[in-house]
């Protein structure tokens, strides 16, 4: 059973199959046994990779699946092989890679828009300010893109996890 | 006069920190709570706990009268400031004796000397405290500050005289800057603080802050219990601090020791309070301000020096006299303050929000948490975003750093984002680990160093245990309902087989 | 030789120990599981881990072949026993040593000698350490028993040579008793431990437990890291160890340390090991047995010395020099550990299994704790009742003890019985809190206090907020549905105006 | 509105009262001013009694209401007044309290039993040995009474929370 696993710019095609009852996966060449197990009370995950341990907590939201753990914070979006041939298509037929939704952190008062629908927009530039607490915070872009999509004005009140604008990544060279 | 029921005016994990102390000590402890704390940890510590407003800080936290009426009612012959709020307001602290109570710190007359910033400087200076040079009182114009600025050198500060915490400061690095700057300092501290009045001081390059934690009693009696490294901070919110200072050796010690006791002295101290310094490049130190309340940063002082900070006190607000010996009091190994903010560090700092899901904090050999995490808590934007703190002790520094890092792998804190991971990054940075740190330091190391690459973790890509975690949850997900039902039962077998065999 | 993976052959809070000083001294930690403990903490904690197999202990922790093949195939170089298990099974250290791995504990031949009750008496009297009056080897008959018996005075005890840990034992108040005594001593050792040898010793009338830590290493030097009283006990089961022991001054020390010493340099001792001796009433003191290992309570001593026994283990097996100065291992302040095992200690010690629903453990100054404890534990009858360890520091004993009735007060455990309240009970006798106990204190307490007899809680009756609480909630189940819709309302609203509020 | 808590032998009768948002309970002549709060991720409940903070670990099943907290361990039994009511017509008219059931507490096996049917017992008295974990424990009656029945035989395996026998209270003096 084949997987497609996408973390920030890097895509791992995972292949699982089963062996005397123990799970193994495929990535890149290399079979790695794997065993993961679920403490729900603790609100985490155990995995053992050919006896290496690790642990994260896992959340799953419509943009995929955020895991935190000793080394970060990770986001997944996980497809089957029947999805990735599919949006594969649409991709290749010219169809958008879909924009990035840049989301408000917390809640708070649009003080300034710093950029316009539109906006050709590099990694780190200041989008908007968002206030809370009396205190000012810019939020920027993680990446480069174009500036699809404004859905707030100054001023307007956002709660958190509210649409503040939208990003399309420039195309792949 | 002994205490015997402690009102304690603040919330969070200093509250919490406070009634511990006065469990211990046999003293019936009360806590206040606004409407968003009904649930926290302070409130379901203390024996006793009492609601006063909404969750807005003015309204509840910052609301002295109603504290001060909650704790005549509830009986309380004391009442605990914890830091932050009302802890160095010198009309709550007055307010509070004149209500009968002891407030346990200094009086209000030494937090109103403390608090004004030029004040404290005049009085420092004459009781022989290094003092950073600059102005003896408020410039009124640009002219007057210039001569003091050409006299003392560039680059210096323009402080707003009401300002503090690093709030209302300019900095000025050559003449020709001083006019504009002098016109906007001015208009910003009139502000920000309702008091316009600015002063110069010159300005230190890439000084250490260096704080002396000082106790004195009601007889006249003042010890210092050594220094505190607080450099590692970024916009004047300290990250890491420990004890002792890596650059601070037993005769800088007893020298900037002997300047704090004097400071204590010239202000008639009460209680535990600090003196902070900055240190030079060349080894000078200078008088910085005074904190007349316990830090967040106590518990590094505690561990090195074997005393319980609040415990001293509680015991110097009953008027009893401390008799400590000065040049018994020597640390011992190491000790580092971890602060756990509920902010993104990776992410300009934004403050977060969000229901812990789930908490374990770090245990086992040299590690102390003080924290008010629990199951279930919300954190919100309405107080501050120090969430909770992972200190350690250890030999030396080496062992200490050791112990942190090893703490901060094994906790595990579910719901909420924190700068775990900035910590984490400081603690493995060579020029941390030699000890080569400023106040500049940390703002340094966020914007110029790639501190969130990925390394390698436990031999494999850092990004790896991740994907195949996600993986094999969305594999997982998928045949969700066979897979549990054949996990039940699997385990369900090995428990009875493994029940019959140990019965046997 | 440096130590760069280490398999440790345990499971539970010593294992998770043992990963945590690794991890601080940069050494990879491989761990091994059964089946009941795929999720358990020490799994993940360690840097590596294994299966081993099924979840009785027979066929897992006690299965020193898979446990050595284990490590090996992990590429480890040395093994950690831990406590209990196969710490003290000489075969397995042997094992581990022609394995080429290092056994991180003292040689297979001191395991043996020390672990055989008889042998280990006539060493250690010709090594010049007190020794109870008694046999020098195991009794033949009821005759020659009879004539020890007789020579040393009555009461006497029987134990089998097979025996140790309390297990085994037969008190025999006169000569009368003696000859069916005996006779079923032999046959009950013949059954229990294979090997029906008896001899004979000196039965002490309520004396206490007293056992002095050791450390050697491999050149020769060995050092003391004096007492723990460890006299609250049932059936040979440790509930609270302290140090410094209440009745041992530093001249008693010494002694008990010099005498441990010898104990240890007798049997070429290597690494960290327990001397346990009974002090009778007149301050006399004998060798009972020596501990091979870790013991459960060593982080007593850890907090007394500043020390971490586990890294010092690593060290000598690492083959360095200990660089001590006897004379400069002194204790400081006061170290009380509680042990939480589940048990019901109000019915009969019967253990409690059952799933750990919510856990938060005691924070803040002065406390330590070493637990796996985790939300959705499984606690099983398949291993050790002990669950975790609450172990605090103090001024002083009076110090320590109020330190930990404010830690085990603050302790939330849900889902699972513990003997918490009957060490809460233990904590405000007045005989315990005067340190006047002896071995047989716990067991009396236990049966003749009406120890569960409820006081006033916080000035009201003690079920009375039981009984609001139980009256409160099944009034909010009654109006479940309006009365959450009603509250979500009302948070939010202020939610909505705080917030409002605030972010003017 | 009423309310009857039994807990051990005594009875509380409490009277519930609102008054402006604030909830009160009137138990044996004082008025109390009460205020519970759920923390559902804690498995704990908060309580104030005029302030005076309490908390307690809640668990419900087919016997009562089982507290835990600092105090110790409370089974606590809470009836509205129409139940008790109704529940003291029966008692009135000569029908049994109901005769308390012995549970086991741990898996194990019955190895010996020290009643029989119809045995009179007193507090403390050994009813029966459970052995587990290869040691043999006693379990012991909770209050005097009389053995109506007797669920398990020697040599039989249980489990947690099995009924093992029933106990019947003589009647109040």
């Amino acid at each position: 059973m084949k997987y497609y696993a996408k973390v920030g710019a890097r895509e791992f095609e995972c292949t699982m199959s089963e062996d005397d009852g123990a799970l193994f996966v495929e990535v890149d060449q290399t079979r790695y046994r794997v065993d993961l197990a679920h403490i729900e009370a603790s609100a985490s995950y155990t995995l053992l990779v050919d006896g290496r341990s690790y642990e994260f907590a896992l959340h799953e939201d419509e943009d995929g699946i955020e895991l935190s753990g000793g080394a970060g914070l990770f986001r997944v979006c996980v497809e089957d092989a029947r999805t990735h041939a599919a949006r594969a298509m649409v991709s290749a037929a010219g169809g958008p890679a879909g924009p990035r939704l840049v989301k408000a952190a917390m809640p708070g008062i649009v003080r300034e828009l710093l950029v316009e629908d539109g906006a050709v927009v590099t990694k780190g530039q200041p989008l908007l300010i968002l206030e809370a607490m009396k205190m000012q915070n810019e939020i920027r872009a993680d990446g480069p893109g174009t500036v699809t999509r404004v859905h707030v004005k100054a001023g307007a009140t956002v709660v958190k996890g509210e649409k503040l604008l939208e990003l399309e990544s420039p195309p792949s060279p | 006069m002994p205490i015997r029921k402690v009102c304690v005016a603040n919330r969070g994990e200093i509250a919490v920190r406070v009634i511990r102390t006065l469990r211990e000590m046999g003293i019936r402890s009360v806590a206040v709570f606004s409407d968003a704390d009904r649930r926290e940890l302070h409130v379901r510590a203390a024996d006793e706990a009492y609601r006063i407003g909404p969750a807005a800080p003015g309204e509840s936290y910052l609301r002295g009268d109603v504290i001060i009426a909650t704790a005549v009612a509830a009986g309380c012959d004391a009442v605990h400031p914890g830091y932050g709020f009302l802890s160095e307001n010198a009309a709550f602290a007055g307010a509070v004796e004149e209500a009968g109570l002891a407030f346990i710190g200094p009086t209000a007359a030494t937090i109103a000397q403390a608090g004004d910033k030029i004040q404290a400087r005049v009085v420092m200076k004459a009781a022989g405290v290094p003092v950073i040079p600059g102005s003896d009182s408020p410039e009124p114009d640009v002219a007057s500050a210039k001569t003091i600025a050409d006299a003392i050198g560039y680059p210096v500060a323009l402080k707003a005289v009401g300002g503090g915490g690093g709030k209302g400061i300019r900095i000025v690095h050559e003449a020709a800057e001083l006019k504009s700057a002098f016109t906007r300092a001015s208009s910003e501290a009139e502000t920000a603080f309702g008091n316009g009045a600015v002063y110069v001081e010159k300005f230190l390059v890439r000084p250490r802050h260096i704080e002396i934690q000082v106790l004195s009693d009601t007889h006249g009696h003042h010890f210092h219990f050594g220094e505190r490294e607080c450099s590692i901070q970024r916009r004047h919110q300290k990250l890491l601090e420990e004890a002792p200072s890596p650059t601070v050796d037993a005769t800088l010690r007893a020298a900037m020791g002997a300047a704090a006791v004097k400071a204590a002295r010239a202000v008639n101290y009460r209680g535990a309070g600090t003196v902070e310094f900055l240190l030079d490049q060349s080894g000078e130190f200078y008088f910085l301000e005074m904190n007349t309340r316990i830090q967040v940063e106590h518990p590094v002082t505690e561990l090195c020096y074997g005393i319980d900070l609040v415990r001293q006190q509680v015991r110097v607000a009953e008027g009893r006299e401390l008799k400590f010996v000065q040049d018994d009091l020597q640390p011992v190994g190491h000790a580092i303050e971890a602060r756990l903010t509920a902010e993104d560090p990776g992410g300009g700092f934004l403050p977060q929000t969000g229901t812990v899901r789930a908490v374990r904090m770090p245990e086992g050999p040299g590690v102390r948490i003080d924290s008010n995490l629990y199951p279930g808590q919300e954190i919100t934007l309405f107080y501050d975003p120090m969430i909770g703190k992972v200190i350690v002790h250890g030999r030396d520094r080496e062992h200490a750093i050791a112990r942190l890092e090893r703490a901060l792998t094994e906790m595990r804190l579910v719901g909420i984002m924190t700068c775990a991971p900035l910590l984490r990054a400081v603690l493995k940075d060579d020029a941390y680990r030699r000890g080569d740190v400023d106040t500049g330091y940390l703002e340094r190391f966020v914007e110029e160093v790639d501190w969130q690459a990925l390394p390698e973790v436990n031999d494999l890509p850092a990004e790896l245990p991740a994907v195949l975690t996600a993986v094999l949850y969305a594999h997982q997900q998928k045949g969700a309902s066979k897979a549990v039902v054949a996990d039940r039962a699997a385990r369900s077998e090995w428990l009875t087989a493994a029940r019959a065999e140990m019965m046997r």
